[in-house]
């Protein structure tokens, strides 16, 4: 019944790691248009459009994704709308990814100084050219570390797209262990690649902050 | 709706759920492609009807789901049997059997289900030995419920439960990698045996595939499939 | 929609998913205080310890924060027995839980000490505190002030990730609905109470950190 | 004709009346001190007249023009009047000539040759020609405030509301930016300012408003204002200083 | 005898000299005010003083003990002398109150009831007996500093080290701190404060020391220092303000 060798064992786990790194770029770069996207609403001034993005964060930073997931795939399709799995996992990631960029971002916007935009009311500038020549420079500066950050719990995310059918890294993990019975071995591999996945980026992004905290100081 | 069996003609494809982490209905290869009981019965499934098989690996916690949305056709996923669950799918004729038994080291004397008292057991969730051992044990056994296969067998291998309730093959795999624990049979759960499940309101479908279960138990092919993934013949009151 | 929902099983289950509440709740109690505890000491050795202790605490929250929890919860409960650690399946997750806090706790409690004017430290130092006074007495609660959104933020992320410890046989919520849809393969009902359960919690939680920041912090901090 | 006319100014915040109506008319050209105690009303009335806050009742009007709170008007308003706050607020991603070049660019579409040439100009009129390429974390305080003085001017508004302009700066540095603003008096801008500095008050204004709880207290020529303060209040907060 | 003696004393920051070698006496109940252009080492001086700053070479001793930079010695030097900043640095998560006792409790170890009533004793001496339950962010800038004045009292101090404890205040504020000093200063307290107030520093105290570039450029009594100053870069200083 057994008949992985170490080999066997590192050559599955990586090639299920494309699938982990696939969908975290996908749920990246999507949870960041989306995000973008509610950020305006949420900072605008529209009172509808604050409170319908509070309510969307609320909802999807206060239910495990792995809920999201299923509700995505097998709720939609109760309804007889069948989505399948690759959209699934992409629609709930990039949903969720969403929620928490948001956030994070616009706790950067909010930390730009009253007197910026103040002082660029006063030399006659509209709310979007606020935003684009004044605001948004700055707030996306200091938003680069915790943005990258977050993406390390992106790529630990998508490990619960299994419920919904993919085999990435972590399920790969779990199949390969059901075969062998060497859960250390795997697991261990699996850590190891994750650690390999995450902790440039989590690096990186420590090192952006510090220059940033570098670049304040001079203020 | 239109009928399932006639859409699996028309299509030339019949879609089918099968495990992947319950060797050895479903386990995977070097490849990562799914073998096993349930994978070979689901392959015999689609020969017999002449068309294209896609087999869909499933988890238990994902396997109704992918039923009820109409993701796949049949489960073939060492499903038992109980009186709630009929009420939500529909079952065929029994495809495989379960040799399921309750292992341990050779310090615990165990004899029988009134012996586990007061044992902990592991017990994979929702796998036919945790229906039937739910039934049998007593009142003071603690049952330990874990995802799947590893899950069961490592809380055995790292001492977190006395017992664990699997499959025969399962432990004789187990002792083949010669463990510091060896894990000896104690006694047999009852024989309890496998179904596959489909949706209800498909009698089409499923008298199609309960004619196919009894010609292959005629024919000797499931005897063929039970020899070649749990070592014996399919028992007789099958 | 040709599915017919039943909640029926509410009636047989509820005493089930009851108790899964119980030990989510009881869980995300116990890994945040002493998760939370643990980021605080953390932060302190990071940020203010002694120069051997900074490279051990930042290798163990390195390891931690860049490993999906599942799998740390794996080590430890099934690993640690192979070292002569043997602890059931409730301790093994508290025990990953606080780990898991104590790392995040620990990179946002030092953001917050880092944000500490350096006039606190040299006023407490004036006064003749010792270090490890000043950090105690000063510097920590405003710390702790100015990052509480983010900290209860990661207490809530900690709280909905404990669903993992399902797969060791801890029969928090998660499990509850497992074990429910394998019983009467309700599985949508299940997981869909069972996501209601956790948003609730999510929200109930949300709220008593933020009243809990309001009395251990008895003042905003002035814009 | 009075260049900015404020009419019977009320402006609440909840509960709390900041502005109890106010009244002045300022004259092209004149230089105006403001001053007061802290919590008088003297920012909210510049930012009254900037439409930085909205009034509750009264009337602003600069060069003829009825200030009203739409985005249309407000632009227009800002067009004629500039203003320079206590902390600078210089855009800390720009260079100082990109500073000065931004909104010229931005609200005015000057084509960004003829916005370059502005900022150098007027960079230079406030003695930082050399300093068109430093970042303001690169400059020291009084530098930042003469950047801002430029970048205000550089949209060549009619007037300037300046306030507390050097409260945020070393003692030290405090002269060179009230000799740029001295210089611009005697160019004949129009200039409101609140200001501690009662030496400059004295020496450059045409006249002093002295705020008091929400009210123009007094008002007249420096000369009379310091010299024989009318009211217990006035003298009290001349002797504190 | 004195009671800080101050000798030879330099301090580097890397490359850059910032204190030349210093010598100061300070005899009890002397007040003294020291002077100078940013940047020529008043506050490096002054935390030396209190051992934030390690010196590189001399040496300084207060009441006889020579200062050591290790825990213990530092701790005996600021029960001896205490020191007070221009941003106030109180604690934000404390009242008034709480404030002025944390220290005495946590580093004299003075029973509670006790640290309280002094703390009374030493917020009513500031004339802010009412706000011991204030939180810092409820009192001005000038109370808050009072409440940093009264914490520092409260360790029964020999002498006091005040860092332009008024700059950071609002000008009517200023009076109300620097009064709270003139009476410790009359009351026989040791005081050594670096001050941009020189109507303050020719009025009460003892000794005025003049710092240029790392050194004591002029030391004297105020009415010599300021009204013949002997150095041009003394006169030229004069001269700014
Ligand atoms: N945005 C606001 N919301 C509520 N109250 C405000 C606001 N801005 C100012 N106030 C209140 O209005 C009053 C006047 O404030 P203002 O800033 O105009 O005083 P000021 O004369 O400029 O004082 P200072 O010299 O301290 O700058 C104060 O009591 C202040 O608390
Ligand atoms: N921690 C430090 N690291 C490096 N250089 C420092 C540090 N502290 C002060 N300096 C430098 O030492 C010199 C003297 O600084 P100090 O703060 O003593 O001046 P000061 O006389 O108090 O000036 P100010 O009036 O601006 O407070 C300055 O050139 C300053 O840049
Ligand atoms: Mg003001
Ligand atoms: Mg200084």
């Amino acid at each position: 019944m057994n008949d992985f060798t170490i080999w066997d064992i590192v050559r599955n786990l990586l090639l299920a790691a494309r699938w982990t790194v696939a969908l975290s770029i996908v749920s990246f770069i999507g949870g960041g248009l989306v995000g973008a996207g509610l950020l305006f609403a949420r900072i605008g001034k529209g009172r509808a459009g604050q409170i319908l993005v509070r309510t969307y964060v609320e909802l999807f930073q206060g239910t495990p994704l792995l809920m999201q997931l299923f509700l995505a795939f097998f709720g939609l399709g109760l309804f007889g709308i069948d989505v399948p799995a690759w959209l699934a996992a992409g629609l709930a990631l990039i949903l969720w990814t969403a929620a928490f960029l948001t956030e994070i971002w616009r706790g950067c916007v909010e930390s730009i100084a009253k007197g910026q935009w103040e002082a660029s009311s006063s030399l006659g500038m509209g709310y979007i050219q606020q935003m684009r020549h004044v605001i948004l420079p700055q707030a996306l500066k200091i938003a680069v570390p915790p943005t990258v950050g977050f993406s390390v719990q992106v790529v630990k995310g998508t490990a619960l797209t299994s419920i919904i059918g993919f085999v990435e890294l972590s399920k790969a993990g779990t199949i390969v262990t059901n075969a062998t019975f060497e859960p250390f071995t795997v697991y261990g591999v699996v850590a190891l690649i994750y650690f390999c996945l995450c902790w440039p980026l989590s690096k990186s992004s420590q090192i952006l902050e510090r220059k940033l905290n570098v670049a304040h100081r001079n203020h | 709706r239109a009928d399932a069996l006639a859409t699996i003609e028309a299509n030339k494809v019949i879609r089918i759920a099968v495990p992947q982490d319950f060797p050895p209905f479903g386990t995977v290869g070097t490849d990562m492609q799914p073998k096993g009981y349930d994978v070979d019965m689901a392959k015999l499934i689609a020969d017999k009807l002449g068309v294209k098989l896609e087999l869909v690996p499933v988890t238990s916690a994902n396997r109704i789901p992918y039923l009820q949305t109409n993701k796949v056709d049949l489960v073939i996923s060492s499903l038992g049997k109980n009186p709630d669950r009929e009420k939500v799918i529909d079952f065929t004729m029994a495809y495989a059997p379960f040799f399921n038994g309750v292992f341990g080291p050779a310090d615990v004397m165990v004899k029988d289900a009134k012996g586990l008292s007061g044992k902990t057991i592991g017990v994979t969730r929702g796998a036919i030995e945790d229906l039937e051992l739910t039934k049998i044990a007593p009142a003071d056994v603690t049952i330990k419920r874990y995802e799947d296969n590893n899950g069961t067998i490592s809380a055995f291998l790292s001492g977190q439960v006395d017992l664990v309730a699997t499959g025969n093959v399962v432990a004789a795999a187990i002792i083949e990698r010669n463990p510091p624990k060896k894990p000896e049979i104690k006694f047999l759960i009852k024989n309890s045996p496998c179904y596959i499940g489909l949706n209800k309101d498909e009698p089409a479908l499923l008298a199609k595939v309960n004619e196919i279960i009894t010609a292959a138990k005629k024919d000797g092919a499931l005897d063929a499939i039970s020899e070649k993934w749990l070592g014996a013949k399919l028992p007789a009151e099958l | 929609m040709n599915y017919a929902f039943d909640y029926g099983w509410l009636l047989v289950y509820w005493p089930v998913l009851l108790k899964g509440i119980g030990i989510t709740v009881e869980l995300t109690l116990v890994g945040g205080v002493l998760g939370v505890s643990l980021g605080i000491a953390c932060a302190w050795a990071r940020a203010l310890g002694p120069g051997w202790l900074r490279p051990v605490v930042a290798i163990y929250v390195e390891m931690i924060r860049n490993t999906p929890f599942l799998i740390q919860l794996f080590f430890i409960f099934f690993g640690l027995p192979a070292l002569g650690v043997r602890m059931g399946e409730l301790e093994a997750a508290n025990l990953a839980m606080v780990i898991n806090l104590g790392a995040y706790g620990c990179e946002i409690i030092r953001a917050g000490i880092q944000a500490t004017p350096k006039g606190q430290f040299e006023a407490g130092a004036s006064l003749g505190m010792s270090r490890i006074q000043t950090f105690w007495h000063v510097i920590l609660v405003p710390a702790l002030q100015r990052i509480w959104p983010a900290l209860s933020s990661q207490i809530v992320i900690v709280m909905l990730g404990s669903a993992a410890v399902s797969q060791i046989a801890a029969e928090d919520l998660t499990f509850a609905a497992n074990f429910i849809q394998s019983r009467t393969f309700r599985a949508f009902e299940a997981y869909f109470v069972t996501t209601l359960i956790y948003l609730a919690l999510a929200i109930a939680l949300r709220q008593i950190l933020r009243g809990l920041g309001w009395t251990i912090f008895p003042r905003r901090a002035t814009r | 004709m009075s260049l900015i006319e404020i009419t019977e100014v009320k402006k609440r915040f909840g509960d709390n009346e900041v502005l109890k109506g106010i009244n002045i008319d300022v004259a092209p050209g004149e230089v105006i001190a403001i001053i007061g105690k802290s919590g008088s009303g003297k920012s909210t009335l510049l930012r009254c007249i900037n439409g930085l806050e909205s009034i509750d009742e009264g009337s602003i009007s600069v060069a003829g023009a009825q200030l009203l709170p739409d985005e249309l008007h407000l632009k227009a308003l800002r067009l004629k009047v500039g203003m320079i706050f206590q902390q600078f607020n210089l855009f800390p991603h720009l260079t100082a000539g990109r500073n000065v070049m931004l909104s010229q660019m931005v609200v005015k579409k000057t084509p960004r040759g003829e916005a370059e040439t502005m900022a150098k100009k007027m960079l230079e009129r406030v003695g930082l020609g050399h300093k068109f390429d430093a970042y303001p974390d690169e400059l020291s305080g009084g530098q930042q405030q003469r950047v801002a003085i430029a970048r205000a001017l550089a949209m060549q508004p009619i007037a300037l509301l300046c306030d507390e302009i050097t409260s945020a700066l070393d003692p030290e540095l405090v002269n060179e930016v009230l000799a740029v603003v001295k210089e611009l008096a005697s160019e004949g801008m129009t200039l409101l300012m609140v200001t501690h500095e009662m030496r400059f008050a004295r020496d450059v204004c045409s006249r002093v408003v002295f705020m008091h709880q929400g009210r123009v207290h007094e008002i007249g020529p420096p000369n009379e204002v310091f010299a024989a303060p009318k009211t217990p209040e006035l003298r009290q907060f001349l002797g504190m200083l």
